[in-house]
């Protein structure tokens, strides 16, 4: 059992602590992100028809498998913290693993989505070369598009370099039953980011 | 048990995870960039003399206001009282032996100095102009090398929130027992409301910053006119955080004089939870009234109404706050100490500051008033006549626990007279130039502006030298100081009932809280300095 | 509290049903997306993202063994966000119809009936707008000599003489040269100046010479205006486009600089004679508190500052599209940094 | 009240809402003056009276409802009597009469240029009648800008990509000074305009066309004041008699031999040069003591001066 940090007075009290560090923390993450879906809310209804038009050109398709492949992940990750919890190794790797392919899944994805947006001009304002959308305000779109989006995938990054970070700790054992805290953590942020890209889906590729 | 000071070498300062280390490593920080962005404000005061030379080039003007702004704002009074002070001396007023996360606080410090190379590495380029506000299209459009200044400022935003994470979580889940939260000092009430307004303004101000480097490298438009945006709205995205920012700023400093004005007055506090809760008061309303500062940007007219109708209410809290600091001083035994002196200095400074603030609050005087030398004037008397005085006096306070060695009392009081005189000859009249309608931010000005600007640079001469004086004898108190006892206040506060300076883990035996930490007996009038 | 190390807070079989739960709530929000409900819509999507976050937040996050204040903590970042989005609104959405559509000084259509016809009136009203526009190139009293004509090459008219007028002394031919500017000379285009001016202008310009002969039919057929009728036609915009316009430079430029389509060649028709052909400035142009300082290259203007002053009245230079501007500008930028 | 007034010396009235905004202004004045001595008077007398003393016993005392409640509730009623004089000013200000003069205001980086309704322009210099109330409408070409008119109290920034207005009723005739109140770059500090506000005679001859006399002379008349004025005309003479100068008559483009034998073309750039930096430049058979107008001559002056000079060549 890994003897608890100096100050606190027992472990609990530092896992009570940190738990509630990391939500703090999320508080910060959902305000960076909420200040970005406020500036897509406005400019959403200041230019209803153009955004309207512009979300059209979103692959609704690719966007839905990756909210499969998030949410999966999620309950991988879930399920990682549980078999941790009940000390068992080898699943809560397994579960680790599962959520990193779902992750990379995603980020595949992503790719092609990316690479077919660039290839039909489809690019924030300054660059937009596309022809088809003819109304002056849709590239704002895509700028705020690719911000939400790129924002998201550079947070799913840093989480999949955690995983990893999390799965070479639970293949060694050091986190088990007696002590997950860094899981759960993980867990916490794991979630969040499959939070954001639950509200990013339908905001982006099915309301437009 | 050794001091916190005993371990010697760079690398026992450079990887301590002890919070008093990493306060020192942060004040000695910011004292640095205070003095850079002092040099900074004395020689724009110097080519505004106006003696008919230019002392600086139109660009160069423009780049020394911009970096005089962004160093002070975002290098020295944000992280300033919280990060040097706060650092310090919230565990052990708390009774914890340290923060909640103590390698999150070290990180902390060096997110601050990445984003403050970044910042300072602009000056060595081709600078940064635009102002500390960077208000597009101008900042997308500037070919001065603004994007790193913006970096900058983005990477000490993390460290602001890392600080602010570190002190709720300390606050919650680290107090000594006993320590309920009507037994929790006012300096750490001023850190927790400040730590909340961290918390929840600085995630917008990064977001904000990384759409507008966004804009000047991937040209997204959603602030650029020509590409469809709409510079208010990134106008309103930067004053959500900026607003709150300044009670940050100001927060910290109120909970100092909040703790200095009791101990040096011997008499309780007057309205405790008054000032708690107004601090709270003050956190929630700072974030409902940041339009105006955009009351003539093009701003709809129902939001200058409701913006000027909800800023009338953040007078009511910062009253409460002055009134009763001077209520404590009635009947009190008060020594003028350079802590009280500061205190004192605070008070006169801010209730000029906070008064014209309510000016710039009524819409009409604000259409007149705004972007002119009345507003550089009012800023500067809360935020150099709040917060600088709020620091100084806190370091002045606790400068006997962070060294064990006590200050020369006449070197603080000249020093401290020299700043308070120069302060308000550089700035009063500034407010009749603002009125005659100078506008700020200029390079050359009208002739008959001349008279006043000239009173103005020369009472900047003497903030100089004050501050030149204070370092002086601070240096030599550091190394020559008369040693200072545990107690030379003999305050009732917990950092002040373990030695000074304090051991590694604060305190020999884990204190127990008994009592309100203002209780001052009627006799309890001498100082253990002053036998 | 469920004490920290006694088993977990989801047993697999509850994690694996509320994944499959969020599934299907995916599902749904799919295709209630492709009904086309309206304003519906987006409420529905964010009621369902509603309920797939609270599963989330409840479940996966534990809020529903943890202490309340987390949830509290967590729920003050939303409120804080609907204040930001709320007091934004209220300003974004309350402005009124301000946006700026269109050029925003609108060329006017002239009020004398026939200005082609000379009067005292015209005369004077010429008198005064070249005080203003013109002075400056061919001087206070016309012989050619304005302060910044110095550097211009070839150098601008000599009003008072007869010799070398490339279009005539004709009032109609002088309009013409207003309205088009003189292809290979610095004299630019002054179509945006409302018709009356032109005429006056033309009508004072002539004055200060020996009397032209009097316009025939085709002089007005050339510019487009029937003299029989009233009033004069509304100024629309160069019928010709850019493209065609920098051809007519090209054929007809006299002093032999083909403008080769670069940037460098239209910097050789257009800036040189007061830029100096290698951009190190010729003359300080300081009119009417107009800062034009024509060695702008060292002072590494912008692009777009360099664009906004091109377009700027001192220059008139109108008819370049924003593609050659833009050439321009970095080619300009290019120049500064040689 | 005068004293203040005076010592704030608030610029002139130029409209009729400007007399209001001085009283409202005044009146908070007076106010914070009267908040600051009672804080701080307090403060200082609390300071002396309760110093030190070694017999001292202070009062145990942590606060007082009735004096907090004071605290809070005079301050909300006066801040929200404030606020209301405060909006009903601010109304008189930004709510423009329908039959206002409208004048179109373009900013753009350090030059305020304007078009009237008769369609001509000006540059850097706006006319508007008196005593009849005139609307700017405004937007940029390129940056913020913000529109300042010390003297009637008016500011509206001017956003580039949106209309932006301001209006006031101008009741002093004269010329009042233009500010630029929002940063727009290197010579922000130089977007300065004159705002001239002319009699209804001045207004119908403006409109009309004619130039009103705030129009001034030609150029070259401008520089012929211009090198009295300076004091050109102390050493330089236009009649071709050289005095402690040499004449400026048939100067300009004719060759000068300089003291060290070589020669130079008095073009447009050497009268420049020698006014702002006269050292190293000097004519043959003269003592160099000409002093340097750098700073003393502003761009208007020195193109007319320049233009006077060439005016002389012939």
């Amino acid at each position: 059992m890994r003897h608890h940090a100096h100050h606190f007075a027992s472990a609990e009290a530092e896992f009570e602590a940190s738990k509630q560090g990391m939500w703090v923390f999320l508080v910060t993450e959902v305000l960076m992100f909420g200040g970005l879906l406020v500036g897509y809310g406005i400019f959403r209804n200041l230019y209803p028809e153009a955004f309207h038009e512009a979300h059209k050109h979103l692959a609704v398709s690719l966007g839905a498998i990756n909210t499969v492949f998030l949410i999966s992940s999620s309950v991988t990750m879930a399920l990682a913290v549980t078999y941790t919890q009940m000390g068992k190794r080898v699943a809560a790797s397994c579960s680790l693993i599962g959520t990193l392919t779902l992750a990379f899944s995603f980020l595949c994805v992503k790719y092609v989505e990316y690479s077919h947006k660039f290839h039909d001009g489809l690019l924030p304002a300054g660059y937009f070369t596309n022809t088809e959308l003819k109304l002056p305000e849709a590239p704002l779109f895509f700028s705020l598009y690719f911000m939400t989006t790129g924002l998201h995938m550079l947070h799913v990054l840093i989480g999949m370099g955690l995983l990893i970070w999390i799965l070479r700790r639970t293949w060694s054992g050091e986190l088990s039953s007696g002590y997950c805290t860094p899981t759960e953590l993980v867990g916490f942020y794991w979630h969040f980011v499959d939070l954001v890209w639950i509200f990013l889906f339908p905001l982006l590729y099915l309301v437009g | 048990m050794s001091n916190y000071l005993a371990a010697k070498g760079l690398r026992s300062w450079l990887t301590t995870l002890d919070h008093k280390r990493i306060g020192l490593m942060y004040l000695f920080s910011i004292f640095v960039f205070f003095l850079l962005g002092g040099i900074f404000a004395l020689i724009l005061r110097l080519h505004l003399f106006g003696w008919g030379k230019d002392l600086l080039s139109a660009d160069m003007y423009n780049q020394f206001f911009t970096f005089h702004g962004a160093i002070m704002i975002f290098l020295v009074i944000i992280p300033g009282i919280p990060g040097a002070l706060g650092n310090f001396i919230l565990p052990i007023m708390l009774g914890a032996k340290d923060v909640a996360f103590p390698r999150l606080n070290l990180a902390s410090y060096y997110i601050f100095m990445v984003g403050a190379i970044f910042a300072a590495s602009a000056l060595f380029l081709r600078g940064a102009d635009g102002g500390w506000t960077f208000y597009t299209p101008y900042s997308i459009r500037t070919n001065t090398t603004v994007l790193l200044v913006l970096t900058g400022a983005l990477i000490a935003g993390f460290s602001s929130i890392l600080t602010a994470l570190n002190f709720i979580i300390s606050i919650h889940k680290l107090r000594a027992p006993g320590m309920t939260w009507d037994r929790l000092p006012l300096f750490l009430w001023a850190l927790y409301a400040t730590s909340i307004i961290q918390i929840l303004a600085t995630p917008v101000l990064a977001i904000t910053l990384v759409l507008l480097i966004a804009e000047r490298v991937l040209q997204i438009g959603i602030f650029d006119p020509k590409l469809g945006g709409d510079p208010i709205l990134f106008q309103h995205f930067f004053w959500f955080y900026s607003h709150p920012a300044v009670y940050i700023m100001i927060l910290p400093a109120m909970g100092v004089i909040s703790e200095v004005i009791p101990v040096f007055s011997r008499k309780p506090i007057f309205g405790y939870k008054a000032i708690a809760y107004s601090s709270f008061g003050i956190a929630l309303i700072a974030f409902i009234v940041w339009g105006h500062h955009m009351v003539v940007s093009g701003q709809s007219e129902l939001a200058n109404f409701l913006f000027s109708l909800l800023t009338m209410f953040v007078a009511v809290p910062t009253g409460i706050k002055v009134f009763s600091w001077v209520g404590t001083m009635y009947r009190g035994s008060i020594h003028l100490y350079a802590p009280m002196l500061y205190a004192l200095g605070f008070l006169e400074l801010f209730t000029i500051g906070g008064l014209t603030g309510i000016f710039l609050a009524t819409l009409a005087i604000d259409v007149h008033m705004t972007d002119t030398y009345f507003v550089v004037a009012h800023f500067h008397y809360v935020m150099v006549g709040g917060t600088i005085m709020g620091l100084l006096a806190g370091v002045h306070y606790w400068f006997p626990k962070m060294t064990g060695r006590l200050y020369s009392e006449r070197d603080a009081a000249i020093s401290f007279w020299s700043i308070l005189i120069g302060f308000n000859v550089t700035f009063f009249p500034q407010f009749i130039l603002g009125a005659q309608g100078m506008p700020r931010r200029y390079w050359h000005y009208l002739p008959e502006y001349t008279m006043l600007n000239r009173v103005s640079t020369v009472g900047s001469w003497f903030i100089g030298f004050g501050f030149l004086y204070l370092m002086i004898y601070m240096w030599k108190a550091v190394r020559y100081g008369k040693a200072s006892g545990s107690n030379p206040w003999s305050a009732l506060t917990l950092e002040w009932q373990t030695s000074s300076p304090p051991p590694t883990e604060n305190f020999e035996i884990d204190p127990v809280v008994t009592d309100w930490p203002y209780a001052y007996a009627p006799d309890n009038v001498h100082m253990a300095v002053n036998k | 509290m469920a004490s920290h190390s006694s088993g977990p807070h989801l047993s697999v079989r509850s994690v694996l049903s509320l994944g499959g739960l969020l599934l299907v709530l995916t599902l749904v929000t799919v295709l209630v997306s492709f009904v086309d409900l309206g304003k519906l819509n987006f409420f529905v999507a964010a009621l369902v993202a509603i309920c797939k976050a609270t599963i989330v937040l409840y479940f996966f996050m534990n809020l529903r063994h943890d202490s309340r204040d987390n949830a509290v903590i967590f729920l003050t970042s939303l409120v804080f966000l609907t204040i930001f989005f709320v007091l934004t609104s209220v300003d974004v959405f309350f402005r009124g119809d301000v946006k700026v559509k269109g050029a925003f000084f609108q060329a006017v259509a002239s009020v004398t009936k026939k200005p082609w016809i000379k009067t005292p009136e015209l005369v004077a009203h010429g008198k005064e707008q070249y005080a203003i526009q013109c002075a400056m190139c061919h001087g206070a009293v016309g012989a050619g000599n304005g302060p910044a004509a110095a550097a211009l090459v070839p150098p601008p008219r000599d009003f008072t003489k007869p010799d070398g007028w490339k279009n005539g002394r004709k009032a109609t031919m002088v309009f013409k040269t207003l309205k088009d500017g003189l292809a290979g000379s610095a004299m630019a285009s002054y179509a945006t100046l409302p018709e009356d001016d032109r005429w006056a202008l033309a009508h004072y310009i002539i004055s200060l010479g020996s009397e032209p002969p009097a316009d025939t039919a085709e002089d007005f057929a050339v510019i487009g205006i029937d003299p029989n009728k009233e009033g004069s036609t509304v100024i629309k915009e160069p019928k010709i486009t850019i493209r065609q316009a920098m051809a007519l430079l090209q054929t007809s430029s006299s002093g032999g600089r083909l403008y080769t389509g670069s940037a460098e060649g239209q910097y050789g028709q257009l800036c040189a004679s007061c830029h100096g052909d290698k951009g190190q400035g010729g003359i300080k142009v300081g009119q009417y508190g107009l800062y034009a300082v024509t060695k702008p290259f060292d002072r590494a203007m912008t692009e777009d500052a360099i664009i906004a002053s091109i377009r700027g009245t001192a220059h008139r230079v109108t008819t370049l599209s924003q593609e050659e501007l833009t050439a321009l500008a970095r080619f300009v930028q290019n120049a500064a940094k040689r | 009240m005068g004293i203040i007034k005076q010592a704030f010396m608030l610029p002139l009235q130029g409209t009729a809402v400007a007399g209001r905004w001085d009283s409202l202004f005044l009146f908070m004045l007076w106010l914070a003056a009267i908040m600051f001595v009672l804080v701080v008077g307090s403060m200082l007398a609390f300071v002396w009276k309760y110093r030190h003393k070694a017999s001292d016993r202070t009062t145990y005392i942590t606060g007082s409802h009735v004096l907090e409640a004071i605290w809070i509730i005079v301050p909300t009623v006066m801040l929200l009597g404030i606020f209301v004089w405060g909006y009903s000013v601010y109304r008189g200000m930004t709510q423009a009469p329908r039959d206002a003069v409208e004048i179109r205001v373009l900013g753009k980086q350090w030059v305020w240029s304007f078009q009237y309704d008769n369609g001509r322009t000006s540059i850097g210099e706006i006319y508007v009648p008196v005593h009849r109330p005139t609307k700017l409408i405004m937007t940029s070409e390129d940056v913020l800008h913000s529109f300042f008119i010390p003297n009637f109290r008016v500011k509206q920034d001017v956003v580039p990509g949106m209309y932006s207005s301001v209006w006031f009723k101008p009741t002093v005739i004269g010329t009042h000074q233009v500010f630029c109140a929002e940063y727009c770059g290197t010579s922000h500090s130089g977007m300065l305009a004159k705002i001239h506000v002319l009699s209804e005679a001045d207004w119908e001859d403006w409109n009309e066309g004619k130039s009103p006399k705030a129009f001034g002379d030609s150029l070259v008349e401008q520089g012929r004041k211009l090198h009295e004025t300076k004091g050109c005309v102390t050493c330089h003479t236009a009649d071709g008699t050289a005095k402690l100068g040499p004449s400026h008559k048939g100067l300009f483009g004719s060759k000068v031999e300089l003291e060290d034998g070589t020669f130079v073309i008095a073009d447009e750039n050497y009268i420049r040069g020698k006014i702002e930096n006269p050292r190293g430049s000097t004519k043959r058979g003269f003592t160099q003591m000409m002093p340097t107008f750098q700073g003393l001559v502003t761009e208007t002056e020195m193109n007319a001066l320049i233009a006077y000079v060439k005016s002389l060549a012939h």
